[in-house]
């Protein structure tokens, strides 16, 4: 009795919910967006590919730009008449930024949904969750796990098409040596993916002459932290590189602007968000830089990709990583093309293959399919940038060094994949 | 079904050793998952292969996994003995709040000492047990939740045994008046402490089985929240009743997995996450409402 | 002198409850320490019990000074106390109630209750055994698997003093004993008690009312104002006109 | 006509009773005392009449209403005042605070309080200090006070004088026998000096295990002077 | 001169820290039972000002008023319909009821706002220099002043009202307070509104000087048990001094540990203070 009352009470509130939350004109559904049916699990004529990603918890920013660029390549996949006349089917989970729901989550997607592919998990998850996927020949692909631990680990049946923080650390020490500052202080957040940035600015800066005053580590969510930019302040930087979320480093900035601190800031790409203008007030964004690992924002692939991308959801594409996502789903459907089978096992065995050269550089999935009819090798080049693999999964990545100027994120420099291959 | 079947068999795991510190000894704990993190990162550390080149950490023993497992109880033993040497005199709140400051420290301790625990970048791939002799991990999912399953068991015999035993009996009666079970001549703080720790091992016991769930241990998964799931298992099953305890895990991780079923959309996420938290309160709030023994009360035993 | 309090005092905050009290309790005697609410005669109880350790003084029992000790290791040591309101193990048996108490107990050991030995299983039947005969003696054999809770005040409190005996105590300190028992429970107890005195039982027994403890004791001490005003056998205590004062007021 | 009348009063801690039936009437601007032994039921009775303790059953009416399932503060505005044995003041509070909050529910309070301080100048003397700090006998005076402050038409004071020293006993003593003679019903349980009190008194119950055993005039009970002494000094064995 | 931003900064965090370190401390003396719900009472109260002054583009001080009082009346129905129907349950069970209600308010919110952090528009004020050092910001001295006046206001209320002495009266000697005639239920409610007003101060101040984020209460929860522990849990002017003590010892500790650690010097401190003073700083003895 009790325990009927119960579970009613929690239906209830599951119905009664969604009516008051605030619910985004363009709600992309699980499988029906992309199929006809998404009541049965693994319906014969389908390809399920998951999206396991961020929606709530820390990282919950990025879960919804992540699903929808890739569910903007599937579509497109799908419009062009699927794989084999297969067509694409999503199943999406929430791992609300743990790796304990990020497990339970793969694990319903890999059983109960039985998808062939997994996407958008950030590195924790990813870490945790690939061992059990590649067990299950089941492909594991992520835009942003951007974590040191899968430099040397990666490669098999697990794909990034971002670089490593260690390179987006470099890339940052070299956009603001290349600005002319000589000495800067590091702060950042506690948190797995901005200490590994922080100590590859670090490293780098150090590496190219500078002079590193300061590596200021700091807890997340306090309501101040005045204190700490006192501290970091004693050691007058000319510049200060900033490792935060979203959640944090508006308090860091607004704190910074009200006590009247002069230095210049470069955060890192989790702050390259569109939002963070609302957070933190255009005024005090102004002249602030940043560095997103992306394409270059000028490439004919980019601009149609943001076009599609606006056409679909009302919004421009940005700072969470929906380039890379973008390419990274449309790599898989390409390597089942290549393969000429929709499972796990062949698009691991085409993934790079087919993104890397040699090969025709193709830019579209009907450009690619025409070449891959015709028999010929090809390297698919995206949105976010040439997306070459190396040994262990990892792109090489192009950078995109931006400036925050009057609400909006500008590029003001562009560092291709190749800027960066002699550092490596 | 085998990964919900393990999480419930850690909570429940949690909820016994709990059970034995609030349920038998009336010890307020709130620092479950201080002991929780310390097993586990004891197991890791204990099992580890030495550093790399990448890595901050210093020790890494690489011992075989049997020891790593006993250490990883043993060692939260110990530091439940530790923490209990000047905290077990501490009356109810106070010793409630000096345990969830001891698991707060704990998460702040093992995210900076990198030296120790290779701070926030933690362990990766680690080991499961018997994981050799599998082909594929599906079929291995069943047998750990098999082995889950015989872990709770023997937690569950030993535990059970215990409390029948004039050990449990005294413990009993600490609980139910610490005055009178002083003037029968029993050194109240000993058998407090014997509680303590023996609850400590298994929830550092637990944090090996956790390790192996997840195959690695970073410091994030060792937030206050654990510590609170273990006592809404606890609470809502009902103190004192083992099985009261395997149903409050269930219901628990059934809310977190119910709500998985419904994860149709990227924007339902965010409601559905939220009514995870609405649901677990709910569930809470009416369960001690309507019946605050919890829905398999503690029966009275009796010769 | 199985008992000694020497000059003992014991002041809480601004209050001074005792003021350097003595008194002894001889063996196998029954002794009663008596005086109004109040007097301070629950705070003596528990400094010698070793609830509160005294502001000064000292306290023998067994010529060994026990001031400053614990109250588990008094109890061990063989002096049992029972509380002005009965207090027992409230959500357990009456039967469990009395098999908590006895020392040395092999299966208090975790790794010894754990393994059940054969050990533990003789000293359990034992000290049923033991608790079973008490109970018996005290009429309540039909109680033993009733809780505690569900006891009344004048069951609880015998049990209590069962449940004490399982100590296996030399003396006995009693405090306020007969307090909300009808008289013919009264009657009862005091046959109780008289017996445990045959067994070879000393006994200190608390009270403010004389009655009760003059038909029990051999020498009583008075205390007023936490000082001992008055001592003596009953019959003096009766005819002492201070202890009268005390008791009756002024206008006698 | 009583003011107070209770009929078969059973209450007692958790589900075992303590009184079994106890009748007890109080006239308007009578003293009553309340004798027994340690267990008696006294402290309950007093506290079941306060509306602290829930009856079990039986009834009690106070001024022609029946107060049976009234709570503790509705008594009190009805003018029923209490005086516990222990805890009877906001140790926390200062002498004056003390008082304002005996005033609570009347309208001139500060009148009353300063009536209450030329009634007792050594609070007035005290009215900063924390009751806390106060003395045994100052306690006692700042409690009866505040009680005094709701002019209640009863006032029931649980053992006013235990652990006073004999001074500050008598000046207690006379101090309630003169609220009694501005009109105030009082029911005193007594457990010391009761010959100074039962001699002010006008009527006495004795209880015995939860019930009235005896009932009779202050008189009667101090010239029945051999039950008197086994009363409060228990039989002269020998 | 050095040290002054740091103090000034550890005002901040203290003055904030003890808007609802007294209100959880209020409740904890009236009811006895830790309320684990109060920090998502200054959840409530930090969105609710979100929304007034953001989404409704209000004034920050006008979205400030409007947002204390609808966050006071919640509180009070929260109590209500939560806590008063169990209170004779014990308070173990209370406090297992707030932390399920901190899970309710937790989710709702979650469900209402999204988790993406939010922050208040407020205009960048002038700072006041000394040597060309800052030392404080406008927004910051507006905070602490109001904050501290609120507490300046709550003593007055306390020691200077009637209501306000009947709640101390209550917290001393519940039952004698009823033997006085104060209705305790009435008393009670007042108490719980004090509570969530203070407390939705504290959300909405914290707000105006950082971020706005749904896990918030979990963590200013932490730190308002240390506080109050740190001044003996029931003395209202103990936690007073526990709070600002919290937050000068985490801003200070910065100077010479990283600041990583700064949380953990408030919980270690909790730890070294329950081992040696029990009661608190200004905690009486025993409890």
């Amino acid at each position: 009795m009790l325990k009927k009352f119960l579970v009613s009470c929690m239906v209830l509130s599951m119905l009664v919910l969604p009516g008051c939350g605030q619910a985004p004109a363009s709600t992309p559904t699980g499988g029906s967006g992309t199929s006809s049916n998404n009541s049965s699990s693994n319906s014969g004529g389908d390809i399920s590919i998951g999206i396991l990603t961020s929606y709530t918890g820390e990282m919950g920013a990025f879960g919804v730009p992540v699903y929808n660029a890739a569910k903007l390549a599937f579509d497109e996949v799908n419009a062009e008449g699927g794989i084999k006349g297969k067509k694409i089917k999503l199943f999406t989970e929430d791992d609300q930024s743990t790796v304990e729901s990020g497990i339970r989550g793969a694990r319903k997607l890999i059983t109960a949904n039985g998808v062939i592919a997994m996407h958008g998990m950030v590195s924790d998850v990813l870490l945790a969750t690939w061992d059990f996927a590649k067990q299950n020949k089941v492909m594991v692909t992520s835009p942003y796990a951007g974590t040191t631990k899968l430099d040397t680990t990666g490669g098999d049946y697990q794909y990034r098409t971002v670089p490593s923080d260690s390179l987006d650390g470099r890339v940052a020490a070299h956009v603001l040596w290349d600005k002319g500052y000589r000495k800067i202080a590091v702060m950042y957040e506690t948190a797995e993916s901005t200490t590994s940035i922080a100590n590859a600015v670090a490293q780098q800066f150090q590496q190219l002459g500078g002079t590193v005053t300061i590596m200021e580590p700091f807890q997340s969510r306090q309501s101040s932290y005045l204190a700490e930019l006192k501290k970091v302040s004693e050691t007058s930087p000319d510049a200060v590189w900033l490792g935060s979320g979203q959640e944090t480093a508006p308090t860091v900035l607004k704190q910074w602007k009200q006590r009247g601190y002069k230095w210049q800031w470069m955060v890192s790409s989790d702050i390259a968000v569109p939002e963070i203008f609302k957070l933190v007030g255009t005024d005090t964004m102004n002249g602030i830089l940043t560095e997103i690992p992306a394409g270059d924002s000028q490439s004919e692939d980019y601009k149609r990709f943001a076009a599609s991308y606006k056409a679909a959801y009302g919004k421009d594409p940005g700072g969470n990583f929906e380039a890379n996502s973008y390419d990274a789903a449309m790599i898989m459907a390409l390597a089942m093309v290549a393969g000429g089978k929709a499972d796990g096992t062949t698009i691991n065995e085409n993934y790079k293959k087919i993104a890397s050269p040699p090969g025709v550089k193709v830019h579209t999935f009907k450009d690619a399919v025409t070449e891959l009819k015709k028999g010929n090798d090809i390297d698919y080049e995206g949105p976010s940038g040439d997306v070459n693999f190396d040994d262990h999964g990892t792109t090489s990545g192009s950078f995109n060094a931006l400036i925050a100027n009057n609400g909006k994120w500008e590029q003001f420099k562009f560092y291709p994949a190749s800027a960066f291959e002699k550092t490596k | 079904m085998a990964g919900i079947v393990v999480l419930m068999g850690i909570y429940t795991m949690l909820a016994l050793a709990l059970n034995l510190r609030f349920g038998t000894a009336g010890l307020i704990d709130l620092g479950v998952v201080g002991f929780f993190a310390i097993g586990a990162y004891s197991y890791v550390i204990l099992t580890a292969p030495a550093p790399g080149t990448a890595d901050a950490y210093m020790f890494g023993f690489h011992l075989p996994m049997f020891i790593g497992f006993v250490g990883s109880g043993l060692i939260s033993a110990f530091f439940a003995f530790l923490v209990g040497l000047p905290a077990i005199r501490l009356k109810g709140e106070y010793l409630a709040i000096a345990t969830y400051a001891f698991a707060e420290v704990i998460q702040y301790l093992f995210t900076n000492e990198k030296w120790l625990t290779n701070g926030v970048k933690g362990f990766i791939g680690i080991e499961q047990p018997f994981r050799k002799f599998f082909v594929s991990a599906n079929s291995y999912q069943y047998f750990y939740a098999f082995l889950i399953v015989l872990a709770v068991a023997c937690f569950w015999y030993i535990l059970s045994r215990l409390e029948r035993s004039p050990f449990g009996r005294t413990l009993k009666a600490i609980r139910e008046n610490e005055d009178a079970a002083r003037a029968a001549g029993k050194d109240i703080e000993r058998f407090k402490m014997w509680a303590f720790v023996i609850g400590a091992a298994i929830i550092g016991f637990a944090g090996s089985f956790y390790v192996w769930f997840t195959s690695l241990v970073v410091p994030s998964l060792f937030v206050s929240e654990v510590t609170w799931v273990a006592w809404i298992a606890l609470t809502i099953g009902g103190t004192g009743n083992y099985k009261g305890m395997i149903l409050g895990a269930a219901i628990i991780v059934g809310i977190q997995e119910a709500t998985r079923f419904l994860q149709a959309s990227a924007e339902l996420a965010t409601i559905l996450a939220a009514s995870r938290f609405i649901a677990m309160g709910l569930i809470l709030v009416l369960i001690i409402r309507f019946k605050p023994k919890g829905i398999l009360p503690e029966r009275n035993t009796v010769n | 002198m199985v008992l000694e309090v020497k000059n003992v005092s014991k002041v809480f905050g601004g209050l001074r409850a005792v003021h350097e009290a003595s008194f002894q309790v001889k063996e196998n005697s029954i002794t009663g320490l008596i005086g109004p609410n109040g007097a301070g005669k629950s705070t003596l109880f528990n400094c010698i019990a070793g609830y509160y350790p005294p502001s000064a003084g000292e306290i023998f029992f067994k010529q060994e000074k026990t001031s400053g000790f614990t109250a588990d290791e008094i109890a061990k040591r063989g002096l049992a106390r029972t509380f002005q309101t009965p207090q027992g193990f409230a959500q357990m048996t009456v039967m469990e109630n009395l098999m908590v108490v006895p020392k040395g107990q092999v299966g208090e050991k975790p790794w010894q209750g754990l393994i059940n030995g054969k050990k533990v299983k003789e000293q359990e039947e034992e000290i049923r055994k033991k608790a079973f005969k008490l109970l018996a003696d005290f009429g309540l054999s039909e109680q033993k698997n009733d809780l505690i809770a569900n006891l009344s005040a004048g069951e609880a409190r015998i049990v209590e003093i069962a449940r004490q005996l399982m100590l296996d105590p030399e003396v006995l300190l009693l405090d306020e004993p007969a307090a909300g028992i009808n008289p013919a429970l009264q009657n009862h107890l005091i046959q109780v008690l008289l017996k445990l005195r045959q067994q070879g039982l000393t006994l200190l027994i608390v009270d403010h009312n004389l009655g009760f403890i003059s038909s029990l004791c051999d020498y009583i001490y008075v205390l007023h104002l936490g000082q001992i005003i008055a001592e003596g056998t009953p019959q003096e205590i009766f005819r002492n006109p201070r202890v009268v004062e005390v008791y009756l007021g002024g206008i006698a | 006509m009583s003011l107070l009348k209770c009929e078969n009063v059973e209450s007692g801690y958790g589900k075992l009773p303590i009184l079994h039936g106890v009748n007890l009437r109080v006239a308007e601007g009578e003293m009553i005392a309340l004798l027994g032994a340690n267990g008696a039921g006294k402290s309950t009775l007093m506290k079941t009449i306060a509306g602290i303790l829930p009856l079990m059953k039986g009834s009690m009416v106070f001024d022609g209403r029946d107060i049976t399932l009234l709570k503790n503060h509705a008594l009190a505005k009805m003018g029923l005042g209490y005086v516990p044995q222990e805890n009877n003041v906001f140790a926390d509070l200062t002498v004056a605070e003390n008082l304002e909050m005996g005033a609570f529910t009347i309208k001139n309070a500060k009148q009353a309080i300063e009536a209450i301080f030329e009634r007792f100048p050594k609070l007035k003397e005290r009215y900063k200090q924390k009751a806390g700090t106060l003395s045994g006998g100052e306690r006692q005076l700042l409690a009866v006070g505040s009680a005094l402050l709701l002019k209640p038409r009863l006032l029931i004071l649980d053992e006013p004088t235990s652990g006073l020293s004999p001074q500050a006993t008598e000046s207690m003593i006379e101090t309630i026998s003169r609220i009694r003679d501005d009109g105030t019903a009082v029911i005193w349980v007594v457990e010391e000096s009761p010959k100074e009190v039962l001699a002010h008194v006008d009527r006495v119950y004795l209880l015995e295990s939860g019930l009235v055993k005896k009932e009779g005039t202050g008189r009667e009970f101090l010239e029945d002077e051999e039950e008197f002494e086994t009363l409060f000094l228990g039989h002269n064995v020998g | 001169m050095d040290y002054i931003p740091y103090l000034v900064s550890g005002l901040v965090t203290g003055t904030i820290l003890l808007l609802g370190t007294v209100g959880f401390s209020l409740v904890k003396r009236i009811e006895n039972f830790l309320n684990i719900a109060h920090g998502q009472v200054l959840t409530l109260g930090a969105y609710l000002g979100y929304t007034f002054n953001v989404k409704l583009g209000w004034n920050i001080y006008l979205a400030f008023l409007a947002a204390t009082l609808i966050t006071t009346v919640v509180g009070w129905l929260i109590f209500k319909v939560f806590y008063q129907p169990i209170r004779s349950h014990g308070n173990l069970y209370l406090l297992f009821t707030s932390v399920g209600v901190a899970y309710i308010i937790h989710g709702v919110i979650e469900a209402f706002y999204g988790v993406q952090a939010k922050t208040y528009s407020v205009p960048v004020s002038k700072v006041l220099e000394i040597n060309g050092i800052p030392i404080i910001s406008g927004t910051e001295a507006a905070v602490i002043v109001l904050a501290l006046g609120s507490a300046f206001g709550l003593h007055l209320f306390l020691t200077r009202t009637l209501t306000g002495k009947a709640i101390r009266a209550m917290a001393s000697n519940l039952s004698l307070a009823n033997a006085r005639g104060i209705d305790t239920e009435k008393i009670a409610s007042v108490a719980w509104l004090l509570s969530s007003a203070l407390g939705a101060m504290a959300g909405i101040f914290s707000g105006m000087i950082g971020t706005v984020y749904t896990d918030m209460g979990w963590a200013v929860i932490l730190l308002i048990l240390s506080a109050a522990v740190l001044g003996g849990l029931g003395s209202l002017y103990g936690v007073m001094i526990g709070a600002m003590i919290i937050g000068l010892s985490m801003d200070l500790s910065v100077i010479i540990l990283p600041s990583s650690y700064r949380p953990a010097v408030a919980f270690a401190m909790v730890i070294v203070v329950l081992l040696f003073r029990p009661q608190g700083i200004l905690g009486g003895e025993g409890h």
